[in-house]
């Protein structure tokens, strides 16, 4: 019987390490047990409530490598333990890589930007208020989803890819990076790799329990933005019932290159409609090459919704979704 | 016996008889044994409004918790303790930031400022305070050192804010008695007073 | 052995089941292997003094039906692919598992059934049944079987009762998963959930472990004919001969 | 009228402290062998407690003992209604079963979990028409489900039927538990030419304080202190000691500031959690401190009543309202909860002044938040419903929106309401023609319903109503022989500074300059008057006429004195420049120092020992006594008032509706408010601001979301019940006030807390409306996704009418 409303950090053993190798010899060494701390406003809220419980946090800020926005001979590089305010703000990232800095500004409130860094905004956990409230659900290892249920109050949750989990992905800057076409650097005790922004994240029919491709004792430590990308036309909307704090009902990161009036190359990724942000690829393939207008515009939003699967309470994400894409196409 | 285990100990005791003036019950006692290494120390000097303190701080202790049950700064408060109402803002370098939702282990090494450390010396009110008590800024108060904080962060930043840029930089403050007009009109006339 | 069962608790913050603890997993796995290690040994250290094998040259009698074996390798290949996408989460292994999960596992449901319709009406169904004088088979040389000797009719009847298992609460559970044909109701009590679960993942560790054993024997080089005979369908009449009663199997003539 | 301090701002004592941080709220003290109490709450929406072992739990070390129901009622659990201190039957998720005191709070949380609870489960329903429907689930003890304010419990069921047929959309067809009508209703209708007709629903949510009702007690010298938090001062402190069941004189209440209030902690009976730490330090004879979490906050808290109702107006050609039709199934919630309904159809009555008004009721619970109440209980949740559907009688009638708002205003020597009670003065039609005039509202009807891209403009006006003053309360106030005046204030500091504004009065009254004016609140130590709980907008009405009335005695007992002592008649003394003089000759006279001196020196009725009026409380009484012979004391027992003060306010707002993301921005607001004379500028400012907030809240975000299968909350924090922020508010919010006196106030004045919710909502509500060619959703909040329903043609699963859930 769980019947004590806890809000108290429990006792948890803190390492601080200063340098990669420290810290992921400590993300290695503890796997699942060290949970990785960065800003920790996705951190605090679980231990708090006694919903996850880890031996250890390893607190990554110190390490003054994975931290930073540098440009690079192809792009930027952008360290995990960034701040948000400090990617909103950026000088290069708001002129070349606006979308980015425009995600980045919207995430909640100007504390937790000024706290929360990119890398723990791409890895904060699901919102879905169930699993929140600490039930074992599937995606707390159980063999129940609440969310999706004949009366679950699932107005947040997700149109497309459910499997069995229907919780979205929260963040505001993945989709973003999906449409930099961004490259994750991922560290860990035996080596570096690297992969896409888009493989990066990962549904639950692959994996109920995780939402990115990370495995125990592996740290994301940069995110590389190409150069390909840069200077593109950007678009990013996220639509929310605050204005602050909140996360999105959706969102939108559009990169489009215009050759004149005609769409050269786009890429799009909207967030919280699934639990991955979802790169829109068929939409993509009918926009490249055609010339900018509201038709092409209309149509893209429609071709964006094809086959999504509304629960109970988000069919309106259906058409607001078909909305910003128009809009994103729309410039 | 190890001397130095001993005289660590012996240090600790020391503070958590200082701390007794303050409450300590919300946060943790300590598991002080058979702690890994590496781990963080517990015993840590860290600067409150200009002073360097020294304290016992559990690893897992969240800014707000050092502030107002070791150090009886109860001036920050806590509406809701996982950042979703800004009561607890205080500045880290000049930075507004949710003393609930950070480790004092994290700020150890930065300049933290609380509302109880704005008055000047001779006791004047910082500019932010004097308006907001001009303009009757705050209602029933739990929100106000918060405020306050933020608005300070900002001026600190931007000297010259317009309305609009206020209300961004203290967007991350609920009032629930809804006085942000009036906590707007108080960031303005402190623009003034600067 | 930390546990069998996994507790959760469920919305109200009571224990019940969540399921079987998957560290089974691992001693089903160990214990299969240890034992079979030891059979192997234990056959190798008699081998030699049984160096009279029948013979496969000669006549050829007709052991499988083509589309028994058809059956058989379908049912095979079903089982391991459940067993494999099962395992792989629990193993984080992270491929989209659950749709080739119950896919497969609706293949084997209906494959066990059209078997079982079969065998009652089409084939030889006694030749399967286990009667209590088979039990004095293994323990009295001059005595010889029919069809099946008693160790494949052990085999086929603990994996009939270990399949049926999985595949009633695999059905079940089928039920609480979105599927084309349906959408979850989410209506089942999680104290019975957690019990689905349970018998599931027991009669799942039940399953690994007979498939194992099963695999081994087959395998293995005495009787390695049997294999043969479920891949190609014949025996050769010295291997008939060797091993069976023509009074209580005639098998036709292979062409 | 020329007033010293009415009407003008000045700096109340409690903001140096606000903005210092150095005000204290209840979990700010702390005390030498301070012990931490936390909950075992329910984690089951109904169930019934069949076994607690706490065995395992007190043989811990450092834990100090376990405070159970028995201790709190030694006489068994009272079986009425409202919240309990502790319970063995929870109706909702999160209410307190039993405390731990220990060391600390983890040992505490630790204790709890290895005590064992045997819950029997019993049904529970989390939308009041599935319980009311037959067959349904009945969520309360007993077996029943609905409760009758001042009434009590009831079995109350409906058809399936009929609650289909409620659901659908249509005039409920059962038996109302409650009809209060006047008029003819039928006559009514038949001489409308626009009727609208429609089911409706308004979301209860909770009042979400940002400070959580901690609460920190202990007993010294035989007499308990208690820190807590409250809207009301004596008033709550008089009833919380009836809860713990002390002596009034044994309590010693300490509440210097309250992190808001909102309704929900006026009186002690909505926060009887603050009773634990008080029986936890009697019994285990340790100082007890219960800290409360923002979940704990939300689940022993409590909530406004959603509504799930049917109207139906009725407009003359001319625009009049001839009747109101109104059917409301309220939502009680786990605890039982207040009269909202009926304040829905009186607010309507009142500001619409209706010939004919019929309100039926019916009351069910439901197992989630305890209902309560919570900023215009009533008044508020109908004023969003009402606004778009005058628009559409206006539109329909050929009126402008102004016009028909001003055809049915309230004015002096109107009535309101089902009892037909007559205003103690109202100016209605002059609040309206002043938010018309500031915010241009005829200027700005051509840009009514303009599209510009995506977005269209849309433009509301709204009202808010609620009575607001109250009568027969307490005065004291003291002089010594410093000449300092002692305003002795029972009125709670709940961040609208009335506390103060009040006291002005007595300050006014003496022409007293204010820094020689000391006001004495914050602790009961400091015996202080009784007064109303500081709800229903009454504060500023109620206790100006104590303030003036204990003031008024002690001005007549200087001029007695200095009469008697000086010569002549009391009619030829006055007072100015803090002495009570002759008017003929103003150096014939006493400096107030002396005047106290004197009275002091006489004892008796001037020292409050004798002669004190007859009807005082017996709070008051023993305030009295304790002062008695101390001071020269000015003491008043404030006799009842004739009439309704009304409190009313008008809003107008312009609002840029985008139709491709159902978000919208409120461009310009003003609300101008209807309350007598302004006594405190500021104060009233913040009134109007903060009601904005909230009215934006009940119109458009605020939620309240029980999972309906499981009965667990969603919506337990800031985050979740979206509460307004900076950027969903105006960047800038007008106002202005009439500013006109009320004949049954000494000062003029009449309150304005909720009514400046009201029409804030009923206008931004018609604005939404507006930008939707005039689409009544009929429903509060309109959120993001309902617009986008609307708009895009989409519909969700829901369930018509549902309460504690998404509408769609």
């Amino acid at each position: 019987m769980v019947a004590t409303s806890h809000d108290v950090m429990p006792d948890i053993e803190l390492y601080q390490p200063t340098d990669e190798d420290n810290a992921l010899a400590l993300a290695d060494n503890l796997g699942r047990d060290g949970w990785l701390l960065a800003g920790g406003q996705d951190t605090f809220g679980w231990l708090k409530d006694r919903n996850k419980n880890p031996q250890a946090m390893i607190e990554l800020t110190r390490v003054d490598a994975w931290k930073g926005i540098r440009e690079t001979t192809d792009g930027v590089e952008i360290g995990a333990l960034t701040t948000l305010t400090e990617i909103a703000r950026d000088p290069i990232l708001t002129e070349h890589y606006e979308v980015l800095a425009k995600a980045a500004s919207l995430v909640a409130s100007p504390q937790i930007r000024n706290v929360g860094t990119l890398g723990g905004n791409l890895n904060q956990d699901a919102r879905c208020w169930y699993y929140r409230r600490g039930l074992d659900c599937y995606r707390a290892g159980g063999n129940i989803c609440y969310a999706d249920s004949p009366q679950g109050l699932n107005r947040e949750h997700a149109l497309f890819g459910a499997s069995r989990c229907v919780a979205v992905s929260p963040s505001d800057t993945a989709p973003a990076l999906v449409a930099l076409d961004a490259t994750m650097v991922i560290a860990s005790a035996s080596g570096q790799r690297t992969m896409s922004a888009e493989d990066y994240f990962i549904g639950p029919a692959r994996d109920i329990t995780h939402m990115t491709a990370l495995n125990a004792g592996e740290i994301l430590t940069a995110v590389r933005l190409p150069a390909t990308w840069a200077n593109a036309e950007f678009y990013f909307e996220k639509v929310a019932d605050r204005n602050v704090w909140d996360f999105a009902l959706v969102n939108v990161a559009a990169a489009m290159k215009m050759a004149g009036d005609s769409i050269e190359d786009v890429r799009l990724a909207c967030g919280a409609v699934e639990c991955t942000p979802r790169r829109l690829q068929t939409v993509e393939n009918a926009l490249r090459g055609q010339s900018r207008s509201e038709a092409l515009a209309e149509q893209a939003g429609q071709l964006a919704v094809a086959g999504a699967e509304p629960l109970n309470y988000n069919h309106f994400k259906v058409p607001l979704m078909a909305n910003l894409v128009k809009r994103a196409v729309r410039g | 016996m190890n001397p130095n285990l001993t005289r660590r100990r012996f240090i600790k005791g020391v503070i958590a008889s200082g701390a007794a003036a303050t409450t300590t019950g919300l946060w943790y006692a300590a598991n002080g044994q058979d702690r890994p290494a590496g781990a963080v120390e517990r015993l840590i000097r860290i600067n409150v409004n200009g002073l360097m303190r020294s304290v016992d701080v559990a690893p897992q202790e969240t800014l707000a918790s050092t502030l107002r049950y070791r150090l009886g700064l109860t001036g920050t408060k806590l509406g809701c303790n996982r950042g979703e109402c800004g009561a607890c803002t205080v500045l880290v370098d000049d930075i507004p930031t949710y003393a609930c939702s950070v480790l004092t282990h994290s700020m150890k090494n930065g300049r933290i400022e609380t509302v109880e450390g704005l008055e000047s010396a001779s006791g004047e009110l910082h500019p932010v305070q004097q308006a907001f008590v001009e303009e009757l800024s705050p209602q029933c108060g739990y929100c106000t050192p918060g405020q306050v904080m933020a608005a300070v962060g900002l001026l600190r930043e931007n000297p010259t804010p317009t309305r609009e840029e206020a209300r961004q930089a203290l967007s991350g403050n609920i009032c629930r008695c809804g006085s942000y007009d009036s906590y707007l009109n108080g960031v303005m006339r402190a623009v003034e007073l600067v | 052995m930390e546990e069998i069962v996994r507790y959760k608790r469920d919305v109200w913050g009571e224990e019940v089941i969540l399921g079987v603890s998957w560290d089974l997993l691992w001693v089903v796995s160990v214990a299969v292997l240890v034992l079979l290690a030891a059979h192997a040994i234990i056959m190798a250290a008699l081998a030699r003094k049984n160096l009279d094998r029948p013979t496969a040259e000669g006549r050829r009698v007709v052991r499988h039906e083509g589309i028994d074996r058809i059956f058989h390798w379908l049912m095979a290949a079903s089982i391991l692919l459940l067993i494999f996408t099962g395992i792989a989460p629990i193993l984080e292994l992270r491929i989209d598992w659950l749709d080739m999960h119950w896919i497969s596992g609706l293949v084997l449901t209906f494959l066990v059934v059209a078997h079982i319709v079969r065998s009652l009406f089409w084939q030889d169904f006694k030749s399967m049944l286990l009667m209590p004088k088979d039990f004095s088979e293994p323990f009295d040389s001059s005595r010889k079987p029919g069809k099946y000797y008693f160790e494949q009719k052990g085999m086929h009847w603990a994996a009939t009762v270990v399949v049926l298992a999985v595949i009633a609460t695999g059905l079940l559970m089928f039920l609480q998963i979105d599927t084309p044909f349906w959408e979850r109701t989410n209506s089942m009590p999680e104290d019975q959930l957690g019990l689905l679960f349970l018998l599931h993942g027991l009669s799942t560790l039940a399953l690994v472990a007979l498939a194992s054993t099963h695999i081994y024997f087959a395998l293995r080089p005495e009787k390695i004919y049997y294999t043969r005979s479920m891949i190609s369908g014949w025996m050769s009449e010295d291997e008939l001969a060797a091993n069976h009663d023509p009074t209580k199997w005639t098998p036709t003539e292979a062409d | 009228m020329a007033y010293m301090h009415i009407g003008k701002d000045f700096v109340p004592p409690d903001v140096h402290g606000k903005v210092t941080g150095r005000i204290k709220y209840a979990e700010d003290y702390s005390r030498e062998g301070m012990v931490y109490a936390r909950l075992l709450t329910s984690p089951i929406p109904h169930a019934r407690v069949v076994n607690i072992d706490a065995s395992a739990a007190l043989a811990m070390d450092g834990v100090y003992g376990i405070l159970t129901v028995d201790d709190v009622y030694p006489d068994g659990e009272p079986q009425g209604t409202g919240l309990k201190i502790l319970t063995s039957e929870p109706t909702l998720v999160g209410e307190p079963i039993l405390a731990v005191a220990a060391v600390d709070e983890k040992t505490a949380e630790t204790a709890i979990s290895m005590i064992e609870v045997t819950f029997e489960r019993l049904p529970f329903v989390v939308d009041p028409l599935d319980s009311l429907v037959e067959g349904g689930p009945n969520g309360y003890p007993g077996g029943q489900n609905s409760f009758v304010f001042r009434q009590g419990f009831a079995t109350e069921k409906w058809s399936a039927d009929q609650v289909a047929t409620f659901r659908a959309g249509n005039e409920p067809t059962a038996e109302p538990q409650q009809t209060v009508a006047y008029g003819d209703l039928e006559a009514a209708f038949a001489e409308s030419s626009y009727i609208y007709e429609g089911t409706f629903t308004t979301a209860g949510y909770p009042h979400h304080s940002m400070e959580p009702r901690s609460a920190m007690a202990y007993w010294e010298d035989g007499k308990l202190y208690l820190h807590a938090t409250s809207q009301s001062l004596t008033a709550f402190a008089d009833g919380i000691a009836g809860i713990i069941g002390i002596p009034k004189e044994d309590l010693v209440f300490i509440n210097a500031a309250t992190g808001g209030g909102f309704g929900q902690r006026s009186r002690a009976n909505s926060v009887p959690s603050v009773a634990i730490p008080a029986k936890f330090s009697q019994k285990i004879n340790r100082p007890v401190m219960m800290r409360i979490t923002r979940e704990e906050e939300f689940t022993i808290g409590g909530a406004r009543q959603g509504f799930q109702g049917w109207i139906k107006v009725g407009f003359k050609p001319d625009g009049v309202m001839a009747g109101c039709d109104l059917y409301i199934v309220s939502d009680n919630g786990g605890k039982g909860g207040g009269a909202d309904a009926y304040s829905a159809a009186d607010c309507i009555s009142v500001l619409y002044q209706a010939d004919a008004v019929r309100y039926r009721g019916t009351f069910i619970g439901s197992n989630t938040a305890h209902r309560g109440a919570q900023r215009g209980p009533g008044q508020n949740q109908i004023a969003p419903i009402i606004s778009p559907i005058m628009d559409a009688a206006a539109d329909e009638l050929g009126l402008s929106r102004l016009e028909i708002r001003k055809v049915n205003s309230a004015m002096s020597g109107d009535v309101g309401g089902p009892q037909r009670t007559p205003f103690t003065s109202a100016y209605m039609p002059q609040a309206l023609d002043q938010a018309a005039e500031a915010f241009d509202w005829e200027g700005r009807q051509s840009r009514r319903r303009q599209r510009n891209g995506s977005k269209v403009t849309g433009l509301g006006i709204g009202q808010g109503y609620h009575s607001a003053g109250r009568s027969g309360q307490d005065g004291i106030v003291m002089m010594g022989p410093d000449g300092r005046l002692k305003i002795h204030c029972g009125v709670g500091n709940l961040g609208t500074y009335s506390y103060a504004s009040v006291s002005r009065a007595a300050a006014e009254a003496l022409k007293m300059p204010w820094e020689s004016c000391d006001i004495l609140t914050g602790r009961t130590d400091l015996h202080l008057p009784i007064t109303s709980p500081q709800d229903g907008s009454n504060s500023i009405f109620t206790n100006t006429r104590t303030m003036w009335g204990a003031a008024q005695d002690l001005l007549a007992k200087m001029k007695e004195i200095a009469a008697a002592d000086l010569g002549g008649t009391l009619d030829e003394y006055d007072v100015s420049g803090e002495r009570v003089h002759r008017i003929d000759d103003e150096s014939i006279g006493y400096s107030y120092g002396e005047v106290a001196q004197r009275a002091m020196e006489l004892g008796g009725k001037y020292t409050g020992e004798s002669e004190l009026p007859a009807e005082l409380a017996e709070w008051t009484q023993i305030s009295v006594s304790r002062l008695a012979g101390t001071a020269f004391m000015g003491v008043y027992h404030d006799p009842a008032h004739e009439g309704n003060p009304p409190g009313f306010t008008v809003t107008c707002c312009e609002i840029e509706l985008d139709t491709e993301t159902g978000k919208f921005e409120i461009l310009d607001l003003i609300s101008i408010g209807e309350s007598g004379t302004i006594v405190h500028p500021q104060g009233m400012k913040n009134q109007l601001v903060g009601g904005a907030v909230w009215g934006i809240g009940l119109s458009a975000l605020e939620r309240h979301l029980y999972d309906p299968q499981n009965g667990i909350p969603a919506s337990t924090g800031y985050w979740q019940s979206k509460v307004p922020t900076y950027l969903d508010t105006p960047v800038k919010i007008d106002t202005g006030w009439v500013d006109l006196p009320d004949p049954e106030n000494p000062v003029g004045a009449r309150g304005i807390g909720e009514p400046s919710m009201g029409s804030v909502s009923a206008a931004l509500t018609a604005a939404i409306s507006d930008a939707l060619d005039g689409h009544i959703f009929g429903a509060a909040p309109i959120t993001t996704d309902m617009i986008i329903n609307h708009l895009a043609g989409t519909q969700e699963n829901a369930v018509p009418l549902a309460q504690n859930n998404f509408r769609g």
